[in-house]
């Protein structure tokens, strides 16, 4: 049962999908021509149904088991926004459409970017980038792009040390130099610390609000002054927007550019890796520079403006970005409406702290006893004899949960990074906490049963290093 | 409305074990008072049924499910229902990133068999996981061949999709990269190989040629990477995989890398948004892609697994010095392209293609027939997309060919000047025979 | 086309084994040459396509999607999307009447919880998984009756559905079973408990009573109930589920089995068919009754676990002495029946119901203020369904209607020609109070 | 995990499917309302979700494994159909639109009625039958009405010993008695038996043709002439109709009515139980017989007829038939076309033999060793020491495939009854066969692994003896 599709030996005569209605006429010329015929199998529709379904038993997913991963908001991703992602008026339209024939999904898109702007307080929202790196990627050149324009040299870009690990790459891609910025053990960055760092050359400091540790920067409106006063910028790294919506607006805390990530906060799935989605919203001042084309509103018709536009930085993406992430994303602002975002975020705070508070006495918690919609464990010195974290997210997976994330932030030592989101109740909650304690527990009674961890699953446990030493990437 | 599984009940017993009596009481704890936002200004929440009914109103103002002849970059293929079958299932598309591999080998045998299948049709080594789309992969592949060849010097062919000229373009601006164009023959609509060897010289890192290229033409790429090659450039090629159902492999003209847009395997066009990069190198560049990668391995009790691997490359290791800053990346639209190549097979994506030349050759063939219309590049040779000249009214004929739910040909002028009066056709193997007499029809009578 | 995964090497392999040269010599080896049939005469296999595409022209002869105001039986309520989605799992629709238990829990454990929400909103003690629809789960109530009674007169209240009533006829037409209908008041459109008392003797096995009646009369079942049982006759009471919600449940008026339509629940109305019938008794009846039943128990470890029980009434055991012929059910449209009453909760079928009755009766009362409409019942009480004589045109009303895509009232005149010029409305919770407008400005100006 | 939906506890406040957009009018007659609250929990929907896919997990089914259930034609359910079947042009269609409101869905069921009218040799079809028990009875009805209609009392139907067990049911149910013919012991009805038993009173016969053992009943003709001779008529139990498409027709070799499970021979899926449907087919002096409405064809219009057939039997179900089944079936049919049928057929013969030949050696064939498209295997003899066919069927499972059906026809000893279908792969097969030989050496040698099968299924072996002594049967 365990075979890779070309260890399937099921061959189909002919092709059901392709069929010719027109002569044949494929005469090539030989230095054009595919000599080696390529090694996919043909295999039949019935044989792939049930190599794909068995495969798709072997996931954890969030439809079938809770899935608390820290920094990654898995919520419930309501089915009825599938459905509307799959309504034919939506996915058979061509990107190079005259304008008048995509009324509707333009203007999705415009109802889309005016919920995001409304949520974040951002003026306007460009939903071209795929993810949120990409989006991280498109608000520095953004910022790079409004530094050049007003001739300043600003090559430094401050990311705290408990940053998550697109945000020096991103900018780095961007052409910025980093300087990495020490927070202190809540991961808050504090002012005087970014004082001493700070000069002319910095274009701007990412944070991400509430930080990696699920800890709400009081100072931010200090560290804002600090930064705006230099000609700096902040840089609103959205990954947790599930913890304020309805509660606070970047916008309106300092931040002067953002990117949300649709497949967190907005509940569009993840696909087991994407796509997602990870539009930038930006103030008012720094409009121009947004990535082309535009969507606009005229006379009640929407339109796609692509000229005029001499200060953007280009594109990111080809056409238009992810739209039927974009699509799931404003179905999911509409169906919640503003009340419902504020009820989504309040629980998600309220379900963090009651794990926190159940945990609290069986493990440390750096930061403290409150948290906003995630919180950061340290299994460390509450573990038997040699058990690391790793361990424990393992023998999670025994118990039927998906592991909470792990070894990050890099400055908790031994950390588990819990986000149990607001879609979960408290029986789920309950069990979890219960699991959890009594992992810690035979860690110390049994702890080879912990570093034997996964029994239960498809495969028990890997050997990364030598994949690493020996790739063997195809079949 | 909401999707909160909780009721007072709850809340009043989960508060008293934190506490506090309130959320509210919570959040006060944690943010200043000053900081609060005002009540979002949105419109209500819906029930099901009326979240249904408003995006039906606004799916109700597209002209959509149009017989569709327009391509350059997306194209209308058929997608078997096996694909939606499978890439629907709830255990793939609500999953993360497969970051616990024992609870996820679902996700990463099949994206090891998407590597696998992609370096089948390519003939190339080692294929990541995917980029977000064509026109990222590009980017991601000039930034690599930078990488390998320590050269900073591009040369580019001016033939590329222009949105993905226009995406290598940020990608590369603020790195202290040069991108040199070089054009195509205004004749065949192909670049010429004299012409690159004039550019060639020893700083160019690297090569990047499209083929079939925005035009629709297929280029000479065993010539052009020859070429490439005398100067140790990189050759990046940037393909269409449908067309390598028949075309020369990458592989077989000594490509270093190769890139693509994959919506046409298994993806609807969706305004261009459903879309994945693929992304394959030779196996000397392998620790160098960007990207998340698969890797077969084994377990405890020696069993077969697979495993993300290679990850020192990747940000969340090597942050502001990993080879790419992505992390979630296009991982379902992929897997679609991987259940689509598996549901062809060899046999299938080979007369996939000759179905697609075929059915565009016949279209071409009967354009070419009409009054007012001229192939702009005559002797060329074009896999699924072609380009005529017309003295015929472009809106017009946009117009007559809509009101009887034909998308027709892009109006090439759009782009570029130079193409004023260009159409350019893109024909798939979903084209029948029936539709492109009407098109034909339609185009004569305008 | 077909679906056959086996190639010309493969057959030759499997032949060898079995030691013929072709399969047409197997089959010789087994039928005689003159039996044998000729080359079926049927248009050839199509590609997928090419089917999706036949059958969207099959579909867009229909005019679908009205605004639909007719109820009789076959009711459009929503559909939530959860329903959908779980219906479709393969491994639910895909899989045989679960004979093998142990690899059968998904489909067990899920029946025996709709046999618990049927028991829980009938207040009745045990449910079958299914009958095929409600007009057979009548006549199957009937044969049960009869069966337990011993007793074969069986009175039929008139106001059951017509095609109810049809089928029971059919299912009781060779088996010695007296049916005796009693009529409704002209006046209430519901039965009169004095009639019923004149007609009551003690060779009556049941009396079966709709409620909501055929003409969408709320019937007082516990005065009938009573009736009934002064004579020891068994109270078989057909129920729309939805009524539920607010409505007297079977077992609040001591009926012994109630039966009814699923389609309500969760299933789209595919012209009628896609329909379950559910059947639920008094802990008395239980080896009475028809059908398959899972019951609890526990595996060899004492772990929970279910299983198809009960089962020595049934035909592949008794054969012709079974308590019905049925093997095959309804399982899956039972199935979405059970995914919409746990996505309802208690709580979301009583506002089910009470939404249902509001907008009826705002329907009702807005078609009465109109000119020329008058309610056939006046005074009585009625839940989605009610019908007024009008003095117009009722082609025309139709025809008007159906221009703007809406589907109106049912001609009742079209069955009985005593309800001539009478039109008979159903109004769930899913026509909107915009859609209810509509169709009373339309009816105001026919 | 292993929860009942009445023990999750995931209590949401409001309702998210209904809302009411009119003012409450609720008032009722307390006579009316209903006084206790049932007691359905109120689940949020990621709840339902996780806890019905987590259910689904719990399934063998033929989208992850094979499923050698004899009789029941588990062959593979094409997805396209289920596409097809599910577009809104005829999922929305109310039972009493008017005709020309309802074109397409007409136009379906007619062309699935030529469809089967062709492969089966038949005049007529009605698709108001939903099942094959349903269509059994309804065909028997017919046949009732027949005789009724010329004043001729039959009240008997001859059913061989290997009929399945709804052939004596529905007959009983149409009012007939029962006369259970001996067939020799490869099920075959022998024509001296038959006329031992014949008599004025015989209305019918019912036949399956290939038997339950899979044998084709070579006398057909001459059995045939016995009956028609008497004047009793044949029925066909279409059951086994997967063997023969294209290659008899029933009504050709002398049957007289018949029914057809769609949900076996025309791959529509059984949904765990149905719904399916059975189509009853006649030669044309039984028309008038059908129960109404029908669908016929007039200057190219479709109409529902349902009068002036006062010799119709009347109404099997209320309205048309389980349309979306009759879709999906016409859909099979138009896809494959005459010339796929036919290799269906074909191939699931060789499919069978193929798996026949290799287990010939190591398991008793009863009915000898070439077949139809299914099997019957005894294993009485061949197995270990009190080792019984249930525990092979047991431990099937263990090996992760669905077993045989077993215990049936009634006339094998330790029956196993294997039908491969058209659509396994010649691989599935020859892993079967190991399989299947692995566990009767596996019985000899280790017989208490047999008999405490399953060990890999969620549970382990249930105990229906108590299920039964002690019912319970609701929550
Ligand atoms: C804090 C933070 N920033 C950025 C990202 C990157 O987002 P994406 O994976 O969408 O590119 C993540 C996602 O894991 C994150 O958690
Ligand atoms: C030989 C035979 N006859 C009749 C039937 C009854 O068909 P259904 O289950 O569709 O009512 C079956 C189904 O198992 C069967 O195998």
């Amino acid at each position: 049962m365990n075979k890779l599709l070309n260890e399937i030996k099921s061959n189909r005569n002919e092709n059901r999908i392709v069929k010719c209605d027109v002569p044949y006429d494929i005469s090539i010329d030989d230095k054009y021509k595919r000599q080696k015929n390529h090694n996919i199998p043909n295999l039949s529709e019935s044989t792939l149904l049930r190599h794909f379904t068995n495969l798709s038993r072997r996931n954890y997913s969030l439809s079938t088991t809770f899935y608390p991963l820290g920094s990654c908001t898995m919520k419930y991703n309501p089915l009825v926004n599938e459905k509307i992602a799959k309504f034919e008026e939506f996915s058979s339209i061509h990107p190079y459409q005259p304008e008048d024939t995509i009324q509707g999904t333009l203007e999705v898109m415009y109802e889309l970017e005016r919920g995001l702007c409304e949520v974040s307080g951002m003026d306007y929202f460009t939903l071209q980038p795929a993810a949120g790196a990409h989006g991280e990627y498109t608000g520095l050149l953004i910022i790079a792009e409004y530094f050049k324009n007003k001739k300043e040299k600003r090559k430094k870009i401050i990311v705290p040390d408990s940053a998550h690990g697109t945000n020096p790459a991103s900018a780095a891609l961007a052409g910025f130099e980093i300087i990495s910025l020490k927070s202190d053990e809540n991961g808050i960055v504090s002012p005087e610390n970014l004082k001493e760092i700070l000069n002319k050359d910095v274009a701007c400091m990412m944070l991400t609000v509430p930080n990696t540790l699920g800890v709400f920067e009081k100072k931010i409106s200090e560290i804002s002054e600090i930064l705006h006063k230099n000609g700096s910028l902040l840089y609103y790294d959205g990954a947790n927007l599930n913890a304020v919506m309805g509660i606070v607006k970047p916008a309106d805390i300092g931040f002067d550019v953002m990117h949300i990530n649709l497949h967190k906060t907005f509940s569009t799935p993840h696909g087991g890796g994407g796509p997602g989605a990870g539009p930038v919203g930006v103030k008012a001042f720094l409009k121009d520079f947004l990535p082309i084309p535009v969507i606009i509103k005229e006379n009640d018709k929407f339109k796609v403006s692509s000229g005029g536009k001499k200060k953007s930085i280009g594109k990111m993406k080809a056409f238009f970005g992810n739209f039927p992430v974009l699509l799931k994303a404003c179905a999911y602002i509409k169906s919640l409406g503003g009340a419902g975002l504020k009820e989504a975020s309040e629980q998600a705070v309220l379900n963090a702290n009651y794990v926190l508070s159940s945990l609290k006495d069986k493990v440390s918690i750096p930061a403290g006893n409150v948290c906003m919609h995630e919180f950061v464990l340290s299994s460390k010195g509450h573990l038997g004899e040699g058990v690391k974290t790793l361990d424990v997210a393992k023998r999670l997976l025994d118990y039927g949960y998906y592991a909470p994330t792990i070894y990050f932030p890099l400055i908790v030592e031994e950390a588990m990074m819990i986000e149990p989101t607001e879609t979960e109740s408290k029986q789920v909650l309950d069990e979890f906490i219960d699991v959890l304690s009594k992992i810690i527990e035979e860690s110390k009674i049994n702890p080879e049963v912990l570093r034997n961890a996964p029994v239960n699953t498809y495969v028990s446990r890997l050997n990364e290093v030598e994949a690493a030493r020996k790739p063997k990437l195809h079949w | 409305m909401n999707y909160i599984p909780v009721n007072e009940q709850d809340r009043k017993e989960m508060l008293s074990r934190i506490g506090v009596n309130s959320i509210e009481e919570l959040l006060s704890l944690q943010i200043p008072e000053y900081l609060r936002a005002k009540k979002l200004n949105l419109s209500e929440g819906l029930s099901e049924q009326d979240l249904l009914a408003l995006f039906k109103k606004y799916a109700g103002k597209n002209k959509s499910n149009l017989v569709c002849f327009r391509g350059a970059g997306v194209y209308d293929h058929f997608v078997p229902s096996l694909v939606e079958e499978i890439v629907g299932r709830s255990e793939f598309s609500t999953a993360y990133t497969p970051y616990q591999a024992e609870a996820s080998q679902g996700t990463l045998q099949a994206v090891f068999e998407y590597q696998s299948m992609i370096c089948e049709l390519t003939g190339l080594d080692c294929a990541n996981a995917s980029m977000y789309d064509g026109a990222t992969s590009v980017a991601e592949a000039v930034l690599l061949a930078v990488r390998t060849s320590r050269k900073n010097k591009i040369i580019i062919s001016s033939a590329l999709n222009p949105e993905y000229l226009a995406v290598v373009e940020t990608y590369t601006k603020n790195l202290d990269i040069e991108i040199v164009k070089i054009e195509t023959d205004e004749k065949t609509g192909a670049l010429n190989k004299n012409v690159l060897e004039s550019k060639m010289s020893d700083d160019i890192g690297a090569v990047v040629v499209q083929s079939p290229n925005f035009f629709g033409v297929v280029e000479d790429m065993q010539a052009l990477s020859e070429t490439a090659k005398t100067k140790a450039a990189l050759f990046v090629t940037v393909v269409n995989p449908v067309s390598l159902g028949i075309l020369k492999t990458p592989c077989e003209y000594n490509a270093d890398i190769a890139v693509g847009e994959g919506q046409v395997f298994g993806n609807q066009m969706y305004l261009g948004g459903l879309t994945f990069g693929f992304l394959a190198v030779k196996k000397a560049l392998e620790w160098k892609i960007p990207g998340r990668v698969v890797g077969q391995t084994v377990d405890k009790n020696g069993k077969r697994g697979f495993v993300l691997t290679l990850q020192s490359r990747e940000q969340h290791i090597r942050r502001e010095k990993a080879t790419s800053n992505i992390c979630t990346n296009s991982a379902l639209n992929a897997f679609a392209g991987c259940v689509y190549m598996s549901c062809l097979g060899s046999s299938g994506i080979k007369e996939l293609a000759e179905t697609n030349i075929s059915k565009a050759r016949y279209a071409f063939n009967a354009i070419k027939k009409l009054d007012g219309f001229e192939p702009l590049f005559s002797d060329s040779f074009f896999f699924n997309e072609f380009i005529f000249k017309t003295a015929k009214n472009i809106k017009k004929i946009e117009k007559a060919l809509l009101k009887e739910n034909i998308l027709g040909p892009l109006n090439l002028g759009a782009f570029n000047k130079k193409y004023k009066n260009s159409l350019m056709f893109a024909v798939t193997e979903k084209r029948t025979k029936q539709e492109i007499d009407k098109l034909t029809d339609i185009l004569n009578r305008a």
